[in-house]
């Protein structure tokens, strides 16, 4: 987010506004990645940490065909290049999930949580650097044709309104859609209905005869698709390049804070982190030499376990003796 | 001695009014009934009827909502499993609970960290005090490993023993603890009837040498019989019947709770 | 194979509870040791020192440290790098601030300081479990990361936190040669590994290990999860921050909190699964694999004529797909594959 | 000069070397060490606990259980008293004590634990004399209130809180005693009627012990493996004779179930142990390389093929060539050696196996990986030390050469006749039996049939009351000794125990016992799936394989002119296993032959009657003690003979 904080604007409601609404809007990036997670752990039990990872990989991928793809075919078609380039990276996102489950996870069902973590570790590294040196490791625009230019509201409530990128209110439709759209998927489609009996209970899930290696494709599928968004957003903001991948790292505490099998925790978790953040940089950072960001979010997480160890909506563990 | 002038022996432990409930599921509703010194107490009950959640308040690993535990004279409305276990309370448990990345030694002599004194940094260096703490113990141990005849498997990590076993050293690990009231859940469940016989005769050997009170969970009605001084018997959460065998075994309550559940 | 155990029968529980009950092992690991602080030092070439003995000497440190939380307590840390750089800071603290304070106190008291932290962090585990602590002890990280950028008295006042140290002494002894560097690691590692040892055989250890394998029949036999866990964190945070100062004095000599960012702690926790949770001897496999893989395979690709950049892509992949390879594989690491090993031969030509 | 009694070897180590080990027991996780020192003033405790229990000289004294340091101080402090120590067998049934209780009129007896204590209780009524019972472990006894019963670690408090009033009252009693007393009495499990009782005395069994520690060069500082029957003059002679004659360390093991690893640990270095056992160890190493890798199997074929070859000369002093030392060397390094260590035989210095002949492949594997092996040749009379085999000179065949103080005669019968200072003094109360036995001149009738070979070695063919005479038949007349024809057959690692008969008879006929474990393995590699050992044994396909077992018999018989008649023309093989507890075995697992022939007339009949197949039943005790019956209806078989070779005759 671009702005100077200036002392005499601090003061005013609309610089106040001003802030939150920036902070709602990166909000709705955590939370997109923070589904990406939210909707593995519920059908695996997967801590996805190569989330930030796919986030990374498929907007480079996004990029790069952009590019490539007018290229290959001779057109100058924006649009019609970026809607191609958006299949192909969600058809490469999918080719990842699947192999994802073929080599790593379907080999490692029942392991403990911390295994599993480490492997999702191991995928990290690994789409590092393969999409790295697939796709070239420098910053790339992702152009979607975005408005850019700002717009002021309520100007006659505050004297110079409040500044919000046309981008931003975009990437917000846009991911509240996405949210509604699988909101959707999941209550009524049969896949949906399928995941949701997965996430509750393997061991019944395959009983009644779900078949899981088909389903966790999916869901890596789908966290692929949301990671495809994600970095389109957050690309065609700030470019893609390597420090997406770290973003998972921010998507963390929003998990805890939600609560890693809730979907609406994702969301609102997402927000809390994103608003909190943007607030306390703002108005706490400066007494405290700035730069508090980076582990604001952790810490604000961290007293929250403390009060509520199974974060704002996971479930209570009872440990029978 | 014989049993019926043991069970004369003075109250050790109370349950008083004990009421438990997860989230709105009754698990214990005002369960009283007391436990003597030396005596071998049974509590029996259809699968779900919540004998093990009735040790788990004695234990302190839950803390039920209403109620009282009396143990030697102290009254607590929870326990907590520190001061249960500081007070000679010990206890095996019905789906093996062993370390497993233990070997059989190391498990029994976890179960006599209470007794252990040496500080962080003697054991760090291993010195004087720590190692013949260490020593000390593992004689203690050994005289468990012995009493329990698993002399061949003293080395073994316990992850690699057959049921059978696993359970003797899980009752091992509680014995370490030198107690004075010893909880007991289906300390044979899931064993053949060699392995019971065995188990029975560990039972009473304990209870006999070293006078320990023993509280039984346990489903096989013959053995439930054969060892227990007084019997309670729980359904659905409620005390249904409590007495001598004899007495249970007339209890038309109990009677119909088993008929109810059996086959 | 080499094993003659007949008349090895031991008299006392003294000579049956020793690190190394068996005579083979015990020359094994003495000639080992004559190797480490003789033969190396006299024939080792400097390149051999500076960039593969020390780092892994330093890490396999961390390693260990960490390992006894994550692997002897089963609680899950991403928090190391910040760890290590309390100690780093904490001894450079020390060290610039009382003067003619010894090399040596200076380093332990990095490492006090860590575990003061440690615990301070590990607080939480006493609420939460598993994956949500992985994340809690990741607030330490990035907690840590920008104290040490942020708030200047700490790094006393330097540009972006970057601070340095030179002429390193203990007791006398200048340690500025990489042969001598690598001794003084070598030294301190090897204490460690003795009184970490100690610990885990002792009832502490026992009791870690109780808390990790099954915590609620562990609290019934009388163990307070809140000392075991803390002491866990206490002990593991301080090897941790003594390897951090080592790692900052004696490797780097100047750095900056980016040298102890988090992928140092997915290193750590790297070295441990690979090389072995719940093992001493796996911390040290899991430090050499991850010290000498890299630059195996930064040389192996640019010998097959990568240029760099591609050559440090191939190495992240490879790298990845190792981990994973592992994970399936040997879940419990090198050092089950190394007790594997043994048994074989000490029963062979029996396979069992 | 030697000590003429065991309570003066035990004082002489006590003040020679009074911190050296004397006994170790593997319990409570260690080796629990007794010095010389130690073990004195125990024994010196129990004694006076004795006399003042009031045994007398010439008492007897019941030692019951496995092998324990307490029970080896009993033994010595009722020899030290001058009463008479009469270890039984620990795993008798209680039934199998009264005889002995009473034939010695015992009134004191020292048990190890609980179960024994029980069968002595259950005897009592039958045993009026037995006064006193100490037991070494209380384990389950704390509420016996039985007279007369007690712990024998309160017999020593109590001697420590009383001492006997004269000051060096053991000193005395041991002086008293002398050479010629009876030391032990050791009650042989005759395989017809009752068993005898038979008397050593302190210089009979030490005449002996020194003779053999002196054969083998013994020093004090070999360590043995005490865990046989203690009743078994065998056990006796090396865990306790020669303990106390030598002053080394006999080692106790913590139980049954882990002999085999204390074995690992002890690592003795003067091993004894029957054929049985070598063969258990055998089979078990087999059956564990079976599992091994490929190569590795190659491997350990590779280098047992070498040392069979290489193996026995060496071990026998002849020189190899250089190129094959080598290969043996290497083979050492990477087979023999890590197998002698897993089997606890790497520091082995002398083993030797008696009892029962052994056969050829499983002597020679042993001393082929290079364990020094040998066979003796003694009896309970002969209280062991007859004839040994030189360290170069051990043969499967034969028994080795008469030593030191031993004179070997074979009478005209083809009887093997002994005299030595070492023959027992007699059997108790039994003149008649010791007449039959002990001629006037001193010379005792073994019993066995043999004869000394060129070389000098003894070489044993039969019991020679059980050699016999075919009749009728196309061997008429030939000479049939089953014990050679059924240790041949024994030898086959299928072939657990097998019984012939022939004399009197035209041709000769066979049961036999299929080793369940061979046998089973056997069948499992041919995915031949069986329910138990009645099924396996009636297998088609296993009667075949017993019936060229049983043909190669006949092939070597064939080429022996003295021995060809005894070939085996029919068999078949018993649905059940021969047991001791059946009344089939002795306790030391000889089969009684006549005892058999009754028990099962109905399949010698079948046999001799041409019959191809016959139902039996019969009645089986289970090891709790409870009886039942098997019966099954079972082939009999014909295998072929051979006529006499030529280059034989």
């Amino acid at each position: 987010m671009s702005f100077v904080p200036t002392w005499e604007r601090q003061t005013d409601m609309g610089f106040f506004l001003e802030t939150l609404i920036g902070g709602l809007m990166s909000g709705i990036l955590y939370s997109l990645v923070a589904l990406g997670f939210v909707l593995i752990y519920k059908a695996s039990g997967v801590f996805n940490f190569a989330q930030g990872a796919m986030v990374l990989f498929s907007a480079l991928a996004m990029a790069r065909l952009a590019e490539w793809i007018p290229h290959w075919f001779g057109f100058q078609n924006l649009v019609l290049a970026n809607i191609l380039a958006f299949i192909g990276a969600l058809m490469i996102m999918v080719v990842v999930a699947w192999l994802i489950e073929k080599l790593v996870l379907g080999r490692l069902v029942n392991q403990e949580g911390i295994t599993l973590l480490m492997a999702t570790l191991g995928i990290t590294y690994f789409l590092d650097g393969f999409g790295q040196l697939l796709f070239g490791a420098e910053i790339y625009k992702i152009d979607v044709g975005m408005p850019k230019e700002p717009i002021f509201l309520l100007e006659h409530m505050f004297q110079g309104g409040i500044l919000v990128n046309q981008e931003d209110l975009a990437a917000t439709v846009v991911a509240a859609a996405l949210v509604a759209g699988l909101a959707m998927f999941f209550q009524y489609t049969v896949t949906g209905r399928a995941l949701r009996a997965v996430a509750d209970d393997h061991q019944a899930a395959q009983s009644i005869g779900i078949p899981l290696d088909r389903i966790w494709v999916i869901v890596w599928s789908v966290a692929g698709f949301v990671a495809l968004v994600a970095g389109v957003i957050w690309g065609s903001k700030l470019g893609v390049q390597f420090s997406l991948s770290l973003i998972a790292l921010k998507a963390l505490p929003v998990v805890i804070l939600g609560g890693l099998t809730s979907v609406p925790g994702a969301i609102i978790g997402g927000l809390l982190i994103g608003v909190g953040e943007k607030l306390s940089e703002v108005f706490i950072g400066p007494m405290l030499g700035g730069g508090i960001e980076i582990w604001f979010a952790y810490v604000l997480a961290l007293f929250f376990l403390l009060i509520r160890p199974q974060g704002l909506f996971g479930e209570k563990i009872i440990d029978r003796v | 001695m014989s049993l019926g002038a043991r069970s004369q022996g003075e109250v050790i432990l109370d349950v008083r009014n004990i009421s438990l409930s997860f989230g709105g599921v009754k698990a214990l509703t005002d369960i009283s009934f007391d436990i003597r010194n030396q005596e071998i107490r049974s509590i029996i009950g259809p699968n779900g009827a919540g004998k093990s959640s009735m040790l788990n308040c004695i234990n302190g690993v839950y803390t039920p909502q209403q109620g009282s535990i009396t143990f030697r004279g102290q009254t607590f409305a929870h326990m907590n499993p520190r001061r249960v276990a500081e007070m000679g309370v010990a206890r095996t448990f019905q789906n093996l609970a062993l370390f497993r990345g233990m070997n059989v030694i190391e498990n029994l002599m976890a179960g006599r960290n209470l007794k252990m004194r040496s500080n962080l940094f003697q054991q760090a260096l291993n010195i004087g005090f720590a190692r013949r703490e260490e020593v000390e113990h593992r004689r203690f141990v050994e005289g468990i490993i012995d009493f329990l005849e698993i002399q061949p498997y003293r080395k073994m990590a316990v992850g690699k023993l057959p049921y059978g076993l696993q359970k003797r050293v899980d009752l091992g690990r509680a014995l370490a603890m030198e107690p004075q009231v010893l909880l007991l859940d289906e300390p044979m469940a899931g064993m053949n009837v060699e392995e019971k016989q065995d188990m029975c005769r560990f039972i009473l050997d304990v209870n006999d040498q070293f006078g320990t009170t023993i509280v039984l969970i346990e489903h096989d009605m013959g053995v439930v019989m054969d060892i227990s001084d007084r019997v309670v018997v729980l359904d659905y959460g409620k005390k249904i019947g409590d007495g001598t065998p004899d007495e249970v075994r007339e209890n038309p309550d109990v009677i119909r709770a088993y008929l109810g559940t059996s086959n | 194979m080499f094993y003659r155990e007949n008349g090895q029968f031991k008299t006392s529980y003294a000579a049956d509870q020793q690190i190394f009950p068996v005579m083979q092992d015990r020359l094994a690991v003495l000639g080992l040791l004559v190797l480490a602080f003789v033969a190396v030092p006299a024939l080792a070439p400097e390149y051999l020192f500076r960039a593969i003995l020390i780092p892994f000497l330093i890490l396999s440190l961390a390693a260990l440290g960490l390992n006894v939380l994550v692997g002897y307590c089963g609680q899950i840390s991403l928090g190391t790098g910040g760890l290590m750089a309390v100690g780093a800071y904490g001894a450079y603290n020390i060290l610039v601030r009382i003067d003619g304070v010894p090399l040596i106190v200076a380093l332990l008291m990095g490492g006090v300081f860590a575990a003061l932290v440690g615990v301070l962090f590990g607080i939480p585990s006493l609420r939460i479990r598993g994956l949500y602590l992985a994340v809690a002890t990741l607030a330490a990280q990035f907690f840590c990361d920008w104290s040490f950028l942020r708030i200047k008295w700490l790094t006393n006042y330097s540009s972006s936190g970057s601070v340095s140290v030179a002429g390193l002494n203990v007791f006398g002894w200048s340690v500025d040669t990489p042969a001598e560097k690598y001794l003084l690691c070598l030294l301190l590692v090897c204490l460690f590994a003795l009184i970490t040892k100690n610990l885990i055989r002792g009832h502490i250890g026992r009791e870690w290990m109780a808390i990790r394998d099954m915590d609620v029949a562990a609290a019934v036999i009388g163990i307070r999860p809140v000392y075991a866990k803390l002491s866990a964190f206490a002990v593991s945070s301080f090897i941790i921050g003594v390897a951090g100062a080592l790692w900052g004095f004696v490797f780097l000599g100047s750095w900056e909190p980016a040298a102890f960012n988090i992928d140092r702690s997915f290193q750590l926790l790297f070295m441990i699964i690979i090389g072995g949770l719940g093992s001493v001897m796996g911390s040290f496999f899991g430090a050499a694999f991850i010290v000498v893989l890299p630059i195996l395979l930064d040389q192996g690709a640019v010998a097959l004529g990568f240029d760099t950049a591609i050559a440090s892509h191939l190495t992240l992949m490879i790298f990845g797909s190792l981990i994973v390879f592992f994970l399936i594989a040997e879940p419990h690491g090198l050092a089950r594959l190394w007790a594997v090993g043994k048994e074989k031969l000490r029963l062979w030509p029996f396979p069992h | 000069m030697n000590p003429s009694t065991f309570p003066r070897c035990l004082l002489k180590h006590a003040t020679e070397r009074p911190q050296a080990p004397a006994l170790r027991l593997k319990e409570f996780g260690i080796w629990q060490t007794t010095s010389w020192g130690e073990l004195a003033t125990r024994v010196r405790l129990i004694a006076s606990g004795f006399v003042a229990a009031g045994m007398r000289r010439g008492d007897h004294l019941a030692v019951i259980g496995e092998n324990r340091p307490s029970l080896y101080a009993a033994m010595l402090a009722a020899q030290s008293v001058g009463a008479i120590p009469v270890p039984l067998y620990q795993d008798a049934v209680s039934a199998e004590y009264v005889f002995p209780l009473n034939n010695a009129e015992i009134r004191f007896a020292v048990a190890e634990d609980q179960e024994q204590v029980d069968k002595l209780l259950d005897i009592r009524p039958q045993c009026p004399t037995l006064e006193r019972i100490w037991f070494d472990d209380p384990r389950g006894l704390r509420h016996y209130t039985d007279p007369g019963l007690a712990n024998l670690s309160d017999l020593i408090q109590d001697a420590e809180r009383a001492p006997p009033s004269q000051t060096n009252f053991f000193e005395e009693t041991v002086a008293q005693g002398s050479a010629s007393d009876a030391a032990a009495m050791f009650f042989t499990s005759g395989t017809t009627g009752n068993p005898k009782g038979v008397v050593h005395t302190h210089a009979s069994l030490l005449d002996r012990a020194f003779a053999g520690a002196r054969f083998d060069r013994l020093t004090e500082r070999e360590e043995v493996m005490a865990y046989l029957p203690l009743a078994w003059i065998g056990q006796n002679i090396f865990s306790y004779a020669q303990w106390l004659a030598c002053g080394y360390v006999v080692n106790c093991p913590e139980s049954a179930a882990t002999v085999a690893i204390d074995l690992k640990e002890i690592g003795p270095t003067y091993y004894f142990a029957p054929p049985r056992v070598f063969e258990g160890m055998l089979t078990s190493v087999m059956i564990r390389m079976e599992d091994a890798s490929a190569p590795k199997r190659w491997l350990f074929e590779q280098c047992m093929a070498l040392a069979r070859r290489v193996g026995p000369a060496r071990m026998d002093g002849r020189t190899i060539g250089l190129w094959d030392r080598l290969k043996y060397q290497l083979g050492d390094w990477m087979i023999y050696g890590p197998l002698r260590n897993t089997l606890g035989l790497s520091r082995v210095r002398v083993a030797y196996t008696a009892g029962e002949a052994i056969g050829p492949d499983l002597f020679s594997f042993y001393r082929s990986i290079g364990v020094n092996l040998k066979q003796l040749y003694g009896s309970t009379e002969t209280a062991v030390f007859v004839c040994l085999q030189p360290d170069h000179e051990a043969k499967s065949d034969t028994v080795g050469v008469p030593i030191e103080g031993v004179e070997v005669q074979v009478s005209e019968a083809g009887e093997i006749l002994i005299r030595s200072a070492g023959l027992m003094r007699e059997y108790f109360k039994n003149a008649d039996a010791t007449r039959e036995v002990l001629s006037s001149e001193g010379w005792f009738r073994t019993g066995d049939a043999g004869f000394l070979d060129a070389g000098g070695h003894l070489k044993i063919i039969d019991r020679a009351k059980d050699v016999g005479r075919l009749q009728g038949g196309d061997h008429d007349g030939a000479l049939f000794a089953p014990k050679y024809v059924e240790n041949k057959l024994k030898f086959f690692p299928y072939i657990k125990e097998a019984v012939a008969f022939g004399d009197g008879r035209d041709r000769v006929c066979a049961l036999i016992n299929i080793d369940f474990e061979a046998v089973g393995n056997w069948a499992e590699k041919r995915n031949l799936p069986y329910a138990g050992y009645a099924d396996l044994a009636s297998k088609p396909q296993v009667l075949d394989l017993i019936r060229d077992c049983a043909e190669q018999v006949n092939a070597d018989l064939a080429a022996d002119a003295m021995l060809a008649g005894g070939q085996i023309s029919r068999f078949l093989v018993l649905h059940k296993e021969l047991d001791a507890d059946d009344g089939e075995l002795t306790r030391t697992r000889k089969v009684r032959r006549g005892f058999i022939g009754e028990k099962y007339r109905v399949l010698l009949e079948a046999l001799y009657g041409g019959r191809s197949e016959q139902f039996i039943e019969t009645a089986v005790k289970f090891e709790d003690g409870r009886t039942g019956s098997v019966s099954a209806s079972l082939r009999i078989l014909d295998a072929k003979t051979y006529p006499l070779r030529a280059k034989a005759a």
